[in-house]
């Protein structure tokens, strides 16, 4: 083997590192697939936090002790760490949020009621997460915008002729769209999208949410103005989100919350905003969080996220070949490009029955309509689904155990 | 595989799940309201009719869920009838807690006979995220009686 | 002693449960007087987030397997220990924000575009964090409110004769005051307060960033509508802070964020919101954070809030006989209630510079004008402040030792 | 109790924060801008004047900060007194590198005497959140020389 190779995936030693997979519940090892709403935490994870907490703690950007200086380094070095994940030109591009819901909301009301003319448009699809869709009514609602959707294809993918017309009278101000949906897998066009909406004069944001932790993502290859993701869904803590922004959108966009750390100077009646990215973040950040996350990222990066990606990739294919043969199960959507992400439906079981035996044999999956309920109308399961969905810690002998516990399942309800 | 699931899904369960009674649109009904379990997006209807001394003559509901709310809603159109509104609601409020703890101490011997009729439901109490499927159609019919107009209801 | 006195305030104990406070910087012990930036975390907070990430985490609301319904039932019972800390009627009563500019923020969207009326004013004072007033100035210029100023008396206090003339004419719709100064130390009449603006036609939203780690606070005794703080400065996690809001503004009020989590329903294009307070928390919520929260008011209600109060006092009134005999030294304000946080300037030495000497001898205090630059020229000390803020760790004999390394700096300079 | 901080604050530095150097409006300026520290709040106005040959004929300052910002605007504005803009711009850049790592290998002999007069000031790189405080006043006369007119500049 050349130095060059990518350490072997080992499997054994991942699944160590991550304290919660050796649980036990009533008996049973805990299978977790429900890690697309959200992942298990790494122990170097948690050390990272437990050391900022015990020896490097205090509050950023405003002290002058070495304490404080420390703090601000680790934090600053967080956000050069996620530049560095997706390929942003500069830290400075990088706006740390509270988690995904808050980056696509800060883009509705920084970029949307603040650069978008009412009567221009903003597309969004058929597959959004909830997070992606209802920043957009609400602007719609405030400020006058239109909302378009895309319509998806019965396999469950974009459809791109679709997205071309709703482009061509070129009042498209902004589309939001997944880059990878977060019930049926599907990973979407990234770079194709960005050339249409940028040829049709409208900005472009991929809601990463989950791409981010399947797929290597590289924001300038594929030429989006607002990329958004959340740290607890790749490994790190909750409280921290990721919504990159190009340089000079970030200038021209007003602030959306207001408090120390975002200004320049403050006047009893009037104020002016700090550079970007901190006249985006008001207030004391997720200081302890970011650090978490810059254990994740280099937690994954470690691994390589093209090795994740092939993990995943075998993951699925093994999905593929095993679970279609289970006699009553429907698996929703077959896009020809997915990640470790599927929904399915037993015919003589209801999603909510289903996940609660599927618990008893120590099973996590989601049950409902995940965030997706206009998905789910649209893919005629509107009782909803359950959802597995894989970590870089998923196994095949957990798919295999699922498949069996489907078997079982189908058999109680019989 | 899952045969400790036996308590929860006991066999009248699975047979009112499965084909549940008085599952219709109810057309001399006086009340109706609508209940939706935000968390799984399941939504029933519930229609009630009255007869001429106030008691319930009737009660119906269609809708879609999981076995336990379709049972849950099965067993109650089945139980309602013939009581007055105000010992409907007297029943939901022991079942509440029946769904809750598993027993229900406070329900009086009036309620005795129709209570061990909704018992086979008592099982939900140990899984936290399934009270609201047992409780969705209880909370349709307090909804139903208070405001017949048809407001949404929900088993928050 | 009877079983009722409060357990004797160990201050030997508390300072063994925080870690950081044992290390030592270039042979210097760590005086850690910047609490009030950001306090530093008890062992008993970092192991619940450990606990919670090695053992009972999954995202919460969604999931009907035991590890999801576990780790819903741990932050619901956050939310329940957050109520009873400040006395709220119900736990619904309580929204989880980032922190506490973002929960001003929320009032400022959701009530202040969603409910007060172009015309209308807004009254903040002079001593407000700019949490507390650069929402409102975002606020007048978007929605057309009015700000109005309070003033303070040369002592710090609030003017409550100006406040009762902008209150005259009837048009004010919200007070939003600090209940404690994070420079002065005053602690606002709150109750007092809250009669004025109610007797006005106006709501109230106290800023109790700084207040609740110092005092026990009473929301319904003080009869607040809003009432704000944040979760690093009470000994928990960054990343979580929160907004009391009174039940029936909860109703009446429209959302802030869309996303996940703060919808009933969901069509593409209209959407129905869910029952207060997860109508205010859209997306993932920070779970660990939440947990972590609670651990650190566990905390602090095992020693009470009386005792910390008491010993704060203390260490006031040993800082106020110490201090003032210093020759240059200038103690900010003067207010006859006032928590453990003071600014001060020496006249030889401009703040960053005898911030960098104090934290040559170990001492941690904040420079500068401390997020509320137009206090500082309201009391003209334009180039800035020290501040030195207590915590319940903080001991008599730091404050000894910040006396006597002020002495020498002032000789340094002189 | 201090004595180790004598590296940071040489006599020099004290000296010129004490009593900086040209503090002063220039009335013959063309050239302004003004300078801001966001995280102490500090600000400077900064004056430029020229000789017909395009070299800096003097520079002056007003505005308030600390040891450091006052003695970094005081001897700034006597050491590019001569110089030309460009020359004044190469020093600002050995100058920032000097107060980022505590030394400037790629100042060339050219401006070695000149940046020989700025190292008092070096003793900064030890103190991270001081390094603004420093650099500053180069960076506003960056701004100063980039856009006459009086552009804000902070030390960002
Ligand atoms: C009085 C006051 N209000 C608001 C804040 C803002 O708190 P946070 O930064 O956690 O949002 C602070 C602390 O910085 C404060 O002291
Ligand atoms: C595709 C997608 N978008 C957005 C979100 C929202 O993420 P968060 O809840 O962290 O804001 C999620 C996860 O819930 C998601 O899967």
């Amino acid at each position: 083997m050349d130095g060059l190779s990518p350490a072997p995936f080992d499997i054994a030693a991942i699944r160590a590192d991550f304290p919660i997979l050796a649980s036990e519940y009533r008996g049973k090892k805990l299978v977790f697939l429900d890690s697309g709403a959200s992942a298990q935490k790494p122990r170097q994870v948690i050390q990272a936090m437990v050391t900022c907490m015990e020896s490097a703690y205090a509050n950023v950007h405003r002290g002058a002790y070495h304490l404080s200086e420390q703090a601000t380094a680790d934090y600053e070095a967080a956000r050069a760490a996620v530049a560095r994940f997706i390929n942003a030109p500069s830290e400075a591009d990088i706006i740390f949020t509270a988690n995904s819901t808050m980056a696509m909301n800060l883009v509705a009301h920084s970029f949307g009621r603040g650069m978008l003319k009412p009567g221009q448009a903003v597309i969004a699809s058929e597959m959004e997460h909830h997070a992606n869709l209802v920043p957009w009514q609400m602007l719609r609602d405030a400020h006058g915008t239109e909302l378009r959707i895309c319509r998806i294809t019965d396999a469950g993918e974009l459809d791109l002729g679709h997205l071309a017309e709703l482009l061509a009278d070129g009042r498209a101000g902004l589309v939001a769209i997944t880059h990878m949906s977060n019930v049926l897998g599907t990973v979407t066009p990234a770079a194709q999208i960005a050339r249409m909406a940028h040829e049709a004069g409208a900005k472009v944001l991929f809601d990463g949410s989950q791409a981010a932790v399947h797929r290597r993502v590289d924001v300038q290859a594929i030429d989006a103005d607002f990329y958004a993701f959340t740290g607890h869904k790749l490994y790190g803590p909750t409280g921290i989100g990721v919504l990159y922004a190009k340089a000079d959108l970030q200038r021209a966009m007003p602030p959306f919350l207001g408090g120390g750390d975002m200004i320049a100077s403050v006047g009893l009646h009037h104020s002016t905003w700090a550079e970007p990215p901190a006249k985006f973040e008001a207030g004391t950040p997720a200081i302890i969080e970011a650090i978490g996350l810059h254990a994740a990222i280099r937690y994954v990066e470690a691994i390589g996220m093209a090795a994740i990606e092939a993990h995943e990739r075998a993951l699925v294919d093994h999905a593929m070949a095993v679970l279609p043969g289970i006699e009553g199960l429907r698996i929703l959507g077959a896009a020809q490009d997915r990640g470790g992400v599927f929904a399915f439906a037993l015919d003589n079981a209801h999603s909510h029955d289903l996940s609660t035996l599927l618990d008893r044999a120590g099973i996590a999956v989601r049950a409902g309509r995940h965030c997706a309920e206009p998905l789910h109308e649209r893919l005629g399961a509107e009782s909803g689904t359950c959802r597995a969905s894989f970590g870089l810690y998923t196994t095949a002998a957990e798919i295999d155990y699922l498949a069996e516990a489907l078997v079982s399942a189908r058999r109680f309800f019989a | 595989m899952f045969d400790d699931l036996r308590d929860l899904y006991q066999e009248v369960i699975l047979d009112h799940g499965r084909k549940p009674r008085n599952f219709r649109r109810l057309e001399n009904a006086t009340h109706h309201a609508r209940g939706d379990n935000p968390l799984c997006g399941d939504k029933m209807d519930l229609w009630l009719a009255f007869n001429e001394d106030g008691s319930i003559a009737d009660a119906a509901f269609q809708g879609r869920g999981c076995a336990i709310s379709m049972a849950s809603a099965s067993l109650m159109t089945e139980t309602v009838r013939g009581k007055t509104p105000a010992q409907a609601k007297a029943m939901g409020a022991g079942f509440r807690e029946l769904a809750m703890t598993g027993h229900c101490p406070a329900c009086d011997a009036a309620l005795e006979e129709d209570m061990e009729r909704l018992t086979p439901l008592s099982g939900v109490h140990e899984f936290p995220s399934r009270v609201k499927c047992a409780t969705l159609a209880w909370h349709t019919l307090n909804n139903a009686l208070d405001d017949p107009g048809g407001k949404e209801a929900s088993s928050e």
